[in-house]
């Protein structure tokens, strides 16, 4: 017989129905996002992380709370769309600045980088408050020493700036190339923010 | 130069300010020049660049030593960049624009970056994760951790601290005492023999040669208080011959005429 | 209600998605319980809060995360059935205090040792708290008494102690001669204050 019976069917749909509520809470209650391999162990055996995960998102696209996959894993974001509204009720960290956003950018792209290369490539110095800022935020850390004379700190970027940005990895950044590909876009673009 | 100062003075000055280091500058007047940064020209750009500086200058403003570093780098620049073409020294400045223009190049693309980075949605500051996370985490503090290596670093600063805290002090020697030889001699009286050698009351197993002279010396201490006491007779037939101990004499009780 | 222009009907169900939509995200990404009177500005002027509360609710009953209403307002809370099969428990084990590792190591190798002994060898006071930590989690224990005046306990360590330290016998313990190489360690050792 090639038809399921249909109490399997009716159980199936009962794990899939438990495996979706368990995936909600667990990644509603979790403060940092979660993989699909945290999540395995809490599923029924026989339901796929990956795929619960997928139907969830699935679920919520389009709704005020939005499931969204990120460095390391998933989690619930309010709707971006929602943002100037919800900055009325929702208190909001003062943005960062100029200087702190472009040695961010340094060291995402250059990473891991010296304090002397970000400087070199700014054409000015570092203030401590950049730095302070950034590792305040968890934005950056320092990643061993470079083995040259003196032995600098290098400096990469965390997970936390890739979830603070939405992204999966830095590959998920756009290549240099393809920033610089048409000078007069680029200068347009340049209109001063802030 | 000097024909646009007057209008333009004030404002450049501001300007200048609000420049994160010289390159900063460099760019904004590049991006100035509406020109592919690769093809710009580097003779003008250094013109804008000293006309700038030149003009902070003469406002007194208090130039930051990396501005004029720069300043001198683009008038060597400049001066190479204005030599007839196919020159040394033309072709060197040539090779120092591309290398400037490559640093205006990156500053630049790190900008785009910036702008791209600035238009995503950030995480709490457009869109938000919960506010009120629960924790579903206890920890479990009851067990003990164990293990050997901590064991024995507990044993031996247990015995280290003992070692420093205590002052030195020889090991006290067990030697048999005179009052041990007497107990031994006076389970004995009565069962005397008539006379026989002093050496053969000693302990058993006193030890070493030292125990064994301090035994021996404890043991004649001990006899000749009980031959004062007539408790025994000692004699010795000849000096530094065998010392012999025997039963005392009732009669002779208190009498030391025996001891030789 | 039946004359109501079809048009009308389409733009407040619109608005209607989007209380639900806002209140959604103000409630996930509160910190507190939001209030129908805190979330009211934030609402299309038509759309009464308490009612948009209720229909969320509705929504959520019986998922995985619930929206109920408690002091001060409403909150996001993980569904009470699931919270228990949600709960790690991390084992994070203590290290035993200093004093009672020590105590530990000086019955292991000088047993059957008294107490006075045990302080004599560390030279520092035992307090009944370590002693009696250690018989709770049933390292040692007493082996009878030595006949001397007073007749003080014995102490020795336990089968316990060996299967916790891994160890088929206390001959497996590294020699004392081995571990005592200083010599004024060896010299505290063979010299016990009385």
């Amino acid at each position: 017989m090639s038809e399921t019976d249909p109490e399997t069917e009716i159980l199936a749909a009962a794990d899939r129905t438990d495996a979706l509520r368990l995936a909600e809470a667990f990644l509603f209650a979790a403060a940092e996002p979660v993989s699909a391999r945290a999540l395995a162990p809490l599923l029924p055996p026989d339901q796929e992380p990956q795929a619960v995960l997928a139907e969830l998102a699935g679920r919520y696209a389009g709704r005020g709370v939005e499931l969204v996959e990120m460095a390391g894993g998933w989690q619930f974001r309010t709707a971006a769309d929602l943002a100037p509204r919800l900055r009325r009720v929702i208190s909001v960290p003062r943005r960062l600045p100029r200087a702190a956003m472009e040695t961010l950018a340094i060291v995402a792209y250059h990473q891991p980088v010296t304090r002397a290369e970000i400087e070199a490539i700014r054409g000015a110095a570092l203030a401590q408050a950049t730095l302070d800022a950034l590792l305040e935020l968890g934005l950056v850390e320092p990643k061993g020493r470079r083995e040259t004379p003196g032995r600098p700190t290098l400096w990469a970027t965390t997970p936390v700036f890739l979830s603070r940005f939405g992204l999966g990895t830095l590959g998920d950044l756009p290549r240099r190339e393809d920033l610089l590909i048409e000078p007069a876009v680029a200068q347009a673009e340049f209109a001063p923010q802030a | 130069m000097a024909e646009a100062r007057p209008a333009a003075g004030p404002a450049l000055v501001v300007h200048l300010e609000g420049f994160d280091g010289p390159l900063d500058l460099l760019l904004e007047l590049a991006r100035g020049q509406k020109l592919d940064l690769s093809r710009m020209s580097m003779v003008s750009l250094a013109e804008q660049y000293l006309a700038m500086v030149e003009n902070a200058e003469a406002l007194r403003l208090e130039l930051a030593a990396d501005w004029l570093v720069m300043a001198a780098w683009l008038t060597w620049l400049k001066s190479r960049l204005l030599l007839p073409a196919g020159s040394a020294a033309q072709e060197e400045g040539e090779l120092a624009a591309e290398v400037l223009a490559e640093r205006l190049r990156e500053l630049a693309a790190i900008r785009l970056a910036v702008a791209w980075l600035g238009q995503r949605p950030q995480l709490g500051h457009e869109v938000f994760a919960r506010g009120a996370p629960e924790r579903f985490v206890t920890t479990d503090r009851s067990q003990v951790a164990l293990d050997l290596p901590g064991l024995l670093r507990g044993y031996l600063a247990a015995m280290r601290r003992a070692a420093a805290s205590r002052r030195y002090r020889p090991p006290p020697v067990a030697l048999w005492t005179v009052k041990e030889a007497l107990g031994r001699l006076r389970d004995l009286v009565g069962v005397l023999p008539e006379w026989s050698e002093l050496a053969r009351f000693l302990p058993e197993k006193p030890g070493g040669a030292l125990q064994c002279r301090a035994a021996l010396a404890s043991l004649l201490m001990a006899g000749l208080e009980m031959a004062r006491d007539g408790q025994l007779r000692l004699q010795q037939a000849a000096p530094f011959g065998p010392i012999l101990l025997g039963q005392a004499q009732p009669e002779e009780t208190g009498d030391e005429r025996n001891r030789p």
